[in-house]
């Protein structure tokens, strides 16, 4: 085929090569380049096979998954990929390091069952498991011990290894120069298990990392880029005008909502006594309060949907009533309020990142005005990802943005990182301190129950329990909107992850 | 007279002892250290006697640079001497400049200085009857507001301006006049003692007689006494009774006026005597004058005068001269005149040309 | 002030001042330089309008409670969605918030951050400058040399820098509340070099004057000295640089806030909106970048203005 | 002359040891580095082995010492947010910054005494009136809000440059990325070289004009004159060369401002420069980039100065030659 | 020798002549006169000393001769010949074959009048090379020549020092030789010797004075000191607010001063040789160029004015052996006391 590169831009860089030392989009999107995992989303989210060609629980024992692997796949750098290989990936995601171990709670060992044979016991069966792979990169056990890289960078405490810069895997593309921050150059692997499976016709990409939104359409608009993935919402209109440019777009598996610490006596940065949040009433006060659709006309330029559930509507568990929002109601919002006892309403700091979800400071602007105008003083703290996300890790806010996607498609991924009551492996993104038992064994024996209806019925208890509890205040859910060439052909991926090997141009 | 009063016995009213003013002009150490060569001192003033008696007026005349304004400075204590003795009417004055506090207030009172620039000797910013009142109010001496404006307007009014210039601003005053003011404030604390620095240099010829004139007849009304700086002959023989020849920091002769114009026996003295373009003479070759004032921080060694004085021997080039006097009544600091070289004849004919 | 006690009241007095000023220099350049006035005007008229703000604008735009989200990006002169009554001179951002409104208030911040931190460096650069040159010797050059390293920093780096140190002291919570305060310290220790040479330089000069020395033989202590002469005398030059430095500091405290790290949104200055306006330019929402980009250039243009021209007309030797 | 240079280079050394205090201070005092670097979740174990690995528990002193000995080495410690050593980080960015800067100064300085020069020369002309009342508008105008004009008319609208970045760089000598050499490269360094340049060619431009009318009023530019020399001689042979020696000091300076006031056009621009790297690490409260950036800075400013010292002695005899006394 | 008194009207035997000059600054309280009407010339190898007080304007006069007065200074009216040529009106190009080259220029500050960044042997190959036709090493060796001429120890070896490791009295030399660098036919001092110690000043004057004497140079010398004057130049020109009011040969002008104005100045000169008690004092001070009285502009201050001199302004007109503009003496009419008030204190 011609050379053709592909300049691509995002708002932001992958943090590290390491494939495992950071669970976010960013970092994923440039591993899944350069890396290859057993299974994937495609861009309709259904899993496909990868490295991984079959999968399936033994028969003999439903909490052991077995993985028939690929043959013939290779390293860039030549090294064959066999069992012990994917045996080791998994075991260095399940390391302390690993920012990916999370998604691996469950398993208790993996082994190889033969070369290309991989088995995965779980604590129990775990129907899901496999949704839980297909951000799990492989890498080669014997390059990581050359390279004295057999356990991920350890992010937090700022350890620079040789994965951090440098990637072996068995990906489409291979890494030709990275520099943090500003630009990763990548050129086709041309002895790509796949190549003839997919079209392969980008011979060489570029990722650059572009902070200003405005920079970033300016940029596609002056020819420098050929695809953006943050399109600003503002700018939809004109990019879809443009000569020779066009706007792709699909709902994200992303739901922005807000969070509200009510476990907690006081509040730590507030002026009011006690903690207001503690009354459901005030929390419903607080969403009534909030005019999504407001926002989503002002703020996202209609690029969004109000959502009434912090999950996005392709997830298991999903049911239009749940997303039904509480009615935008300032009246009953200030009548609440007064019935709490606090009529003259009270302060409160609101944390938000502003570099991490669409218009996300803007949003928080617009929440802070609304509800200011049911008296309750918000003060605004728009910190970037990384501080913000540090200190709402460290428990330091009462009231914060968070957006959530669900990569299992499965509500039990929420429920279990974002409503358990905050113990051990669960509950991890629970900073509101949210504790109920009832939810809690629900959730426990979503993870156990393998009968679907059975299961279901868990999750919709479940939903019905926290949603009338009111534990979050959903906003909306975000839409991706992918603006480039036209010639350029690749729809929306709702994990905001291009494929580009899957690109293919039209002329 | 003045002079006669001196005679009669009465203490000087200013007297300096071996008055010396050293400035540390050296490089910073690092300098000193890589390039070689100490500490420079510069001698400024150098070891002055001299003694001013009440009501008379005393000159000191030199080239620029000999020292002139450093004597000024340290007698009314805007320098602290290095070296020597400051007497005022019997008071040893010579830390005056290091000294607040009553006493030293109660001499300040008595003193005063006029200044060169009249340009810079006022502050631009402040009305004429406030510079002048500025030393009453400083000094204590009139309290009120009110009484200290009248009296801003008779001291205009005595150094011939009008009372209401006072509400004006410096610059809307000419030199000539700006040196009054001057004097005005100079006069506001009743001083007996003038310190007057080259009063004249910068004004034109006919406003410098207004003001010759001026503090002559003010000398006579208050019974002032001057320390007169110039370095114009000219003036300090129309102005002096006493003059001190300065060069490099030193006294090099001393005379009562008279005896000084008209045999001077010191051959720098004489040189700057032959210096003054006469309105007289004409094409006078006057190739006996020679080099000029030599950096004051490499003198010369022996006496200071030496490179340039046409009289000058082996003992010149080594060795310093004191001050010593002659039978006349004046003092000289020159080996030549000590030993009878330079002989009163030889003066007089020098001054003849 | 010093001086004023030694004024002595009398009718001749006022108007010798008055016909003083008549006649001088300053007003005569004035009426004859157009472009002068005119700048004069423009910033007197931002002044008043700042000052006034809360007099003038329809909604205050720093209480978020005001602002009607549904009328956001409204066009200028458009009407509002919720009452037709209110028209939107120019236009509204995305939260809803009056553009002209925001102008004023921000133009407000602007010159609150600008005075106080020219004032402060002011201050603190004559003190130091006062005594160094009075005082000469070791102070004098250690102080120097200070200004000198300080003055090879330009002040937007030491701004950031001060600010970055500030930040990592205070919880994040308290940023935005001491923003303000912030950029005034950040801007005014950044400047007063500036203030401390020139007031050295010129104080060295007037210490030598034959007025500071009259002045010194009748016994007036060192303080007074400072305060009542030589300080009057070297104000000229410190009010050219006050004011050059007042458009210096406005434009410093836009491009803090237009790099992130000066007011937050919701109290946005001139350079926080054009820095959120800029994401809207391509966008076809032009006035939210453009009008307080336009208010930003003519308050630095009208000051620098008349700081050229003050400089032109104090500085005779430019003449 | 010896002397001036050893006193100059002392100086630069106190400098730097002050810059160096306050760099290790920020690093030290400004947040609690440990927590920074775990967060709270850590144990208290965790904590005291980071602690005693990092040398907290020594010594002020000491550990000071090891800050200017590790920065001695270029080690300025591991970014908090990239999660990668400062020195690193630094290196692959001051190649593109000095690109930036070295181009907008050149454009400036070059520019900047032409201009100047020409509307002292030509005081009343309308072109010098228009030039200097042009500007006026350079200084007020904001370094950014040029940068935003210029992306907007001749990137976006015409397309004439590029927006953003440096463009395609080639690898020079195996560690400078130079982007001067491709085209993409070039047509990416215009606007921000000449957003950065504008302020700088103003000030160099009124300040040459200032000094030249200064230079131009002097008697021995008058006794020049009165000699009969070509104007052309009296211009640029007498008065520009007076001119020069304050302007020196100022170029001089100015060349270490633009590094600095990089900042911000790499900010309109991203240019991958340490200009932006350092205004990240303030937005991130990062301390150690912030640091080493400041000694960085503070390192080539005093080297400036130095190189400005030197080449004042190139122009002024008067340094030159020990006044004779 | 005297050299005999130049008479107005035929300027062709002048080398140059004055006519009618007019210096102008235009302000914003009107036009300034700082040079009205003046007439003089001088003749080849005479010396013409310009007395008067500070503002006077005899710097303008000096600088309206060769051309140098800064805008928005301008001479308004008048022509300057030399050696009957037109001068005033030329270009620049004709301008700068006459600076330098036929009329040489010496400033009254010697610490400012040399660029300090050039070696002297370089400002002054510098400038001979504009005027001769000279290889760089002619220069050279000329530059030494003149150095040694001005009485420069040394004057090879001199040649690379930098004017700030010159004395002041040195300086001067150097200027004086940079001024006479193309042999000019008139040399235009102004005020060479104020900045000088008075040592010094006797040495430049008399090295002044012999270099012109033995090249024949004209020379026009400012000055405020009448001693100079009387020491130095042949004739004198007297001004006063702009104005010339008398002209004669020195020695005259000095012992026996015909305008009122002169006697006053004469006698408020302290002197060596003679001793008084008060010195002859005119009241008052010079005018500023804003406000010269009509008629004679020294009427205010005049001890002897009349009506006539209040109202008309007097022209230069014979009074004894220099000629005085003073009604005093008119020839006729309105002379009002005569000349006979006029005796200084110290004409015995
Ligand atoms: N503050 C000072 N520091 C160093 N040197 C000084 C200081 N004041 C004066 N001098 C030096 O002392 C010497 C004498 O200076 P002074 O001002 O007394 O001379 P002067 O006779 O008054 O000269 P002039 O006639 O120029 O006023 C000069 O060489 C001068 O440079
Ligand atoms: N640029 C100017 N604008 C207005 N008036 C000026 C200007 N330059 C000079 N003058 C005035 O012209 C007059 C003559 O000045 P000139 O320099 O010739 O005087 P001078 O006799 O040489 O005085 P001095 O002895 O001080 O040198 C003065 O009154 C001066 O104020
Ligand atoms: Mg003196
Ligand atoms: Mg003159």
């Amino acid at each position: 085929a011609e050379a053709r590169t592909l300049h691509w831009a995002s708002a932001a860089d992958s943090l590290t090569l390491d494939p495992h030392s950071q669970n976010e989009r960013p970092t994923h999107r440039i591993s899944h380049q350069l890396y290859d995992t057993l299974v994937y989303r495609d861009l309709e989210l259904a899993l496909q096979p990868r490295l991984a060609t079959d999968w399936y629980p033994r028969e003999d024992d439903p909490s052991v998954w077995v993985f028939e692997l690929r043959e013939g796949v290779t390293f860039h750098e030549g090294q064959a990929l066999t069992a012990e290989d994917v045996v080791f990936s998994l075991e260095r995601a399940m390391h302390e390091n690993s920012d990916m171990r999370g998604l691996l709670t469950s398993i208790s060992e993996v082994r190889a069952a033969g070369d290309y044979t991989v088995e995965i016991v779980t604590d129990g069966p775990n129907p899901l498991l496999p949704n839980n792979l297909s951000n799990l990169f492989i890498m080669d056990s014997g390059w990581a011990a050359e390279h004295d890289v057999e356990t991920p960078q350890d992010f937090a405490s700022g350890e620079e290894s040789y994965a951090v810069r440098n990637a072996n895997g068995t990906g489409p593309f291979e890494l030709v120069s990275r520099e943090q921050d500003t630009r990763t150059e990548m050129v086709r692997n041309d002895d790509y298990w796949g190549r003839d499976q997919y079209p392969m016709e980008v011979s060489r990409q570029v990722f650059q990392p572009i902070e200003s939104s405005a920079t970033r359409v300016a940029a596609l608009l002056s020819g420098e880029i050929d695809m953006i993935l943050d399109a600003p919402v503002q700018d939809i209109a004109r990019l879809r005008e443009a000569e020779g440019i066009k706007v792709e777009q699909a709902p994200q598996n992303r739901t922005i909502f807000l969070g509200m610490h009510q476990g907690r006596e006081t509040l730590r940065n507030s002026e009011t006594d006690g903690n207001p949040f503690a009354d459901e009433r005030v929390r419903r006060a607080l969403y009534h309060a909030i005019n999504a659709e407001a926002i989503r006309r002002s703020v996202m330029r209609g690029n969004s949907q109000p959502a009434g559930i912090i999950m996005p509507p392709f997830v298991n568990g999903y049911t239009e009533a749940l997303d039904e929002r509480l009615p935008y109601d300032p009246e009953a919002a200030r009548e609440l309020l007064a019935d709490a006892g606090y009529p003259e309403g009270f302060d409160v700091t609101l944390h938000c990142p502003n570099d991490r979800y669409i218009n996300d400071e803007e949003i928080c602007e617009a929440v802070t005005g609304l509800l200011g105008r049911v008296g309750i003083d918000v003060n605004l703290v728009a910190q970037p990802k990384s501080v913000h996300f540090a200190e709402l890790q460290r428990g330091e806010y009462d009231f914060y943005m968070l957006g959530w996607g669900v990569p299992t498609l499965d509500s039990e991924y929420v429920f279990n990182y974002l409503l358990h009551t905050s113990e051990g492996n669960r509950g991890s993104w629970n900073f509101t301190g949210y504790s109920n038992e009832r939810v809690d064994e629900l959730i426990q024996a979503m993870g156990r129950e393998v009968n679907t209806e059975a299961r279901n019925g868990l999750i919709a208890e479940a939903w019905e329990i926290v949603q009338d509890d009111v534990v979050y205040l959903p906003l909306h859910h975000q839409v991706l909107s992918w603006a480039m060439r036209e010639e350029i052909q690749h729809p929306v991926q709702s994990e905001n992850n291009p494929y580009m090997h899957h690109v293919e141009f039209s002329d | 007279m003045t002079a006669d009063r001196a005679r009669a016995g009465e203490a000087p009213l200013l007297q300096a002892e071996n008055l010396q003013r050293h400035f540390d002009v050296s490089k910073p150490l690092l300098n000193r250290l890589l390039e070689g060569g100490g500490r420079r001192i510069l001698r400024a003033v150098d070891g002055l006697d001299f003694s001013i008696p009440r009501g008379g007026t005393y000159a000191l005349v030199g080239e620029s640079g000999c020292g002139k304004s450093t004597v000024a400075r340290l007698t009314v204590g805007l320098y602290p001497p290095s070296g020597g003795r400051l007497t005022f009417d019997g008071q040893d004055i010579t830390d005056l400049a290091r000294q607040r506090g009553r006493r030293a207030m109660a001499v300040r009172q008595r003193l005063q200085m006029i200044f060169q620039d009249p340009y810079a000797s006022l502050n631009p910013l402040w009305r004429v009857g406030a510079i002048i009142a500025e030393p009453l109010r400083v000094l204590g001496l009139e309290p009120s507001r009110r009484r200290r404006d009248v009296r801003a307007g008779e001291l205009l009014e005595q150094v011939g301006l009008a009372a209401r210039d006072r509400y004006k601003y410096p610059h809307e005053f000419s030199g000539g006049q700006r040196q009054r003011i001057s004097i005005a404030r100079a006069l506001a604390n009743s001083p007996e003692f003038i310190v007057c620095d080259e009063p004249t240099s910068a004004l034109d010829v006919s406003v410098q007689a207004q003001i010759l004139n001026l503090m002559r007849d003010l000398q006579r009304e208050h019974g002032l006494t001057y320390l007169f700086i110039s370095h114009d002959m000219a003036v300090v023989k129309h102005m002096a009774d006493h003059v001190g020849v300065m060069y490099l920091g030193r006294i090099v002769e001393e005379a009562p006026k008279g005896r000084l114009f008209s045999a001077p026996r010191h051959p720098y003295t004489q040189m700057l005597l032959q210096a003054i373009p006469s309105l007289d003479k004409r094409d006078d070759p006057r190739e006996a004058i020679r080099g000029e004032v030599p950096n004051p921080l490499a003198p010369p060694t022996g006496c200071l005068f030496h490179p340039r004085c046409p009289h000058a021997n082996e003992r010149c080039r080594q060795e310093v001269p004191r001050l010593h006097a002659t039978r006349e009544g004046s003092r000289v600091a020159c080996h030549g005149v000590e030993e009878g070289r330079l002989t009163l004849a030889q003066a007089r004919e020098a001054r003849a040309g | 002030m010093a001086t004023r006690e030694l004024d002595i009241a009398s009718p001749g007095r006022l108007r010798s001042s008055w016909r003083a000023f008549r006649d001088s220099d300053l007003l005569y350049s004035f009426l004859h330089q157009p472009l002068v006035m005119l700048s004069a005007a423009v910033a007197l008229l931002m002044v008043l309008g700042a000052v006034f703000a809360p007099l003038l604008t329809p909604q205050n735009p720093f209480n978020p409670a005001e602002l009607e989200l549904m009328d956001a990006f409204v066009a200028p002169m458009g009407e509002s969605l919720m009452d037709p009554d209110v028209t939107y001179l120019l236009g509204t951002d995305s939260q809803g918030r009056d553009i002209y409104s925001a102008i004023l208030y921000g133009t407000r911040i602007s010159l609150l951050v600008g005075f106080s931190a020219v004032l402060f460096a002011m201050i603190l650069g004559t003190s130091i400058g006062l005594y160094a040159g009075y005082r000469g010797g070791w102070p004098d050059a250690v102080l120097m040399r200070v200004a000198d390293v300080q003055l090879t920093l330009p002040n937007i780096l030491l701004a950031l820098l001060i600010f970055g140190i500030i930040s990592g002291l205070l919880p994040a919570g308290e940023r935005s509340e001491a923003a303000l305060i912030v950029l005034i310290v950040s801007i005014g220790l950044s400047d007063w070099p500036q203030y401390a040479r020139t007031v050295r330089g010129a104080t060295m000069v007037e210490k030598q004057k034959e007025y500071v020395q009259a002045s010194r033989v009748i016994g007036l202590p060192v303080a007074a000295i400072l305060f009542q002469h030589i300080l009057p005398n070297v104000m000229r030059p410190v009010l050219v640089i006050g004011t050059i430095g007042l458009a210096l500091a406005i434009i410093a405290e836009a491009t803090l806030s237009f790099l992130g790290v000066g007011m937050p949104p919701t109290q946005p200055s001139l350079g926080t909106l054009i820095r959120v306006g800029q994401d809207y330019m391509l966008s076809g929402e032009w006035w939210i970048t453009l009008f307080p980009a336009i208010a930003l250039l003519l308050l630095a243009l009208s000051v620098n203005l008349l700081g050229d021209w003050l400089r032109d007309v104090l500085n005779p030797k430019l003449r | 002359m010896t002397a001036f240079i050893i006193r100059r280079l002392l100086q630069a050394l106190l400098v730097m040891a002050v810059v160096a205090l306050v760099a290790f201070s920020l690093f030290r005092y400004v947040g609690d580095p440990v927590h920074n670097m775990l967060g709270q979740e850590a144990t208290q174990q965790d904590r005291a082995e980071l602690r005693a690995a990092l040398g907290l528990d020594d010594p002020v002193p000491v550990q000071f010492l090891r800050f200017v000995g590790n920065a001695l080495q270029g080690d300025f410690g591991i970014s908090y947010r990239a999660a990668q050593p400062v020195s690193t980080l630094i290196a692959e960015r001051l190649p593109a910054t000095l690109e930036l800067a070295l181009t907008s100064a050149l454009f400036a300085v070059v520019l900047g005494i032409g201009l100047g020069i020409y509307t002292a020369l030509r005081r009343g002309g309308w072109l010098s009136r228009a030039v200097m009342t042009f500007s006026l508008i350079g200084i007020s105008l904001p370094t950014f809000l040029i940068g935003i004009v210029l992306i907007y008319v001749f990137s976006v609208e015409l397309g004439w440059f590029r927006a953003f970045g440096r463009g395609e760089t080639v690898l020079l000598w195996g560690w400078w990325e130079s982007a001067l050499l491709t085209p993409s490269g070039l047509a990416s360094l215009v606007l921000p070289a000449i957003t950065l340049g504008l302020f700088q060619l103003t000030l160099i431009m009124r300040l040459v004009r200032a000094e030249m009318l200064e230079v131009l009023r002097t008697d021995y530019i008058k006794f020049a004159r009165a000699r009969g020399l070509p104007d052309r001689v009296v211009h640029f042979g007498h008065a520009l060369r007076n001119t020069l020696v304050p302007v020196i000091t100022i170029i001089g300076l100015q060349t270490g401002t633009i590094i600095a006031f990089a900042i911000i056009t790499e900010t309109v621009f991203q240019w991958p420069g340490v200009g932006r790297l350092f205004i990240t690490a303030i937005r991130f409260v990062d301390i150690p980039v912030m640091s080493a950036y400041l000694v960085l800075i503070a390192f080539l400013f005093v080297a400036i100065n130095l190189i400005v010292d030197l080449l004042y002695y190139a122009v002024d005899p008067r340094l030159r030659v020990s006044d004779g006394g | 020798m005297i050299r005999t008194r130049q008479q107005s009207g035929r300027g062709d035997a002048a080398l140059l002549s004055v006519r009618g000059l007019e210096v102008t600054f235009p302000t914003r309280h009107g036009t300034l006169v700082a040079v009205d009407d003046i007439s003089f010339d001088i003749a080849a190898g005479e010396i013409l000393g310009v007395v008067g007080e500070s503002g006077a304007g005899k710097s303008m006069t000096g600088n309206a001769v060769i051309n140098l007065i800064e805008p928005p200074g301008r001479i308004s009216a008048g022509e300057i010949r030399l050696a009957g040529e037109r001068i005033d009106d030329l270009g620049s190009t004709a301008l700068r074959r006459i600076r330098g080259r036929r009329i040489g220029m010496i400033f009254q500050d010697p610490l400012t009048s040399l660029n300090p960044l050039y070696s002297i042997g370089y400002q002054l190959a510098e400038t001979i090379r504009a005027h001769l036709d000279l290889s760089a090493g002619q220069a050279r060796e000329r530059a030494v020549d003149l150095l040694d001429q001005v009485g420069i120890p040394d004057p090879a070896a001199r040649l690379d020092a930098y004017p700030h490791q010159f004395s002041g009295g040195m300086r001067q030399r150097v200027v004086i030789a940079l001024a006479l660098c193309a042999d000019p036919e008139l040399v235009i001092a102004d005020e060479p010797t104020t900045a000088l110690d008075v040592s010094v000043q006797a040495q430049i004057l008399t090295l002044l004075r012999r270099l012109c004497r033995e090249r024949g140079t004209a020379v026009l010398l400012i000055t405020h000191d009448m001693g100079v004057i009387a020491e130095t130049a042949d004739n004198v020109a007297v001004m006063y607010a702009g104005r010339l009011i008398e002209h004669g040969p020195a020695t005259t002008v000095v012992q026996r001063p015909q305008h009122p104005y002169t006697v006053g100045l004469m006698g408020s000169i302290p002197r060596l040789d003679t001793e008084v008690d008060r010195l002859t004092q005119i009241p008052g001070s010079m005018p500023g160029l804003a406000a010269i009285p009509p008629g004679c502009a020294f009427h205010p201050r005049c001890p002897h004015a009349f009506g006539r001199c209040q109202r008309e302004r007097p022209d230069l007109m014979p009074a004894e052996s220099t000629r005085a503009a003073c009604w005093l003496h008119a020839a006729s009419g309105d002379r009002g006391p005569g000349p006979a008030v006029l005796r200084g204190p110290h004409d015995g």
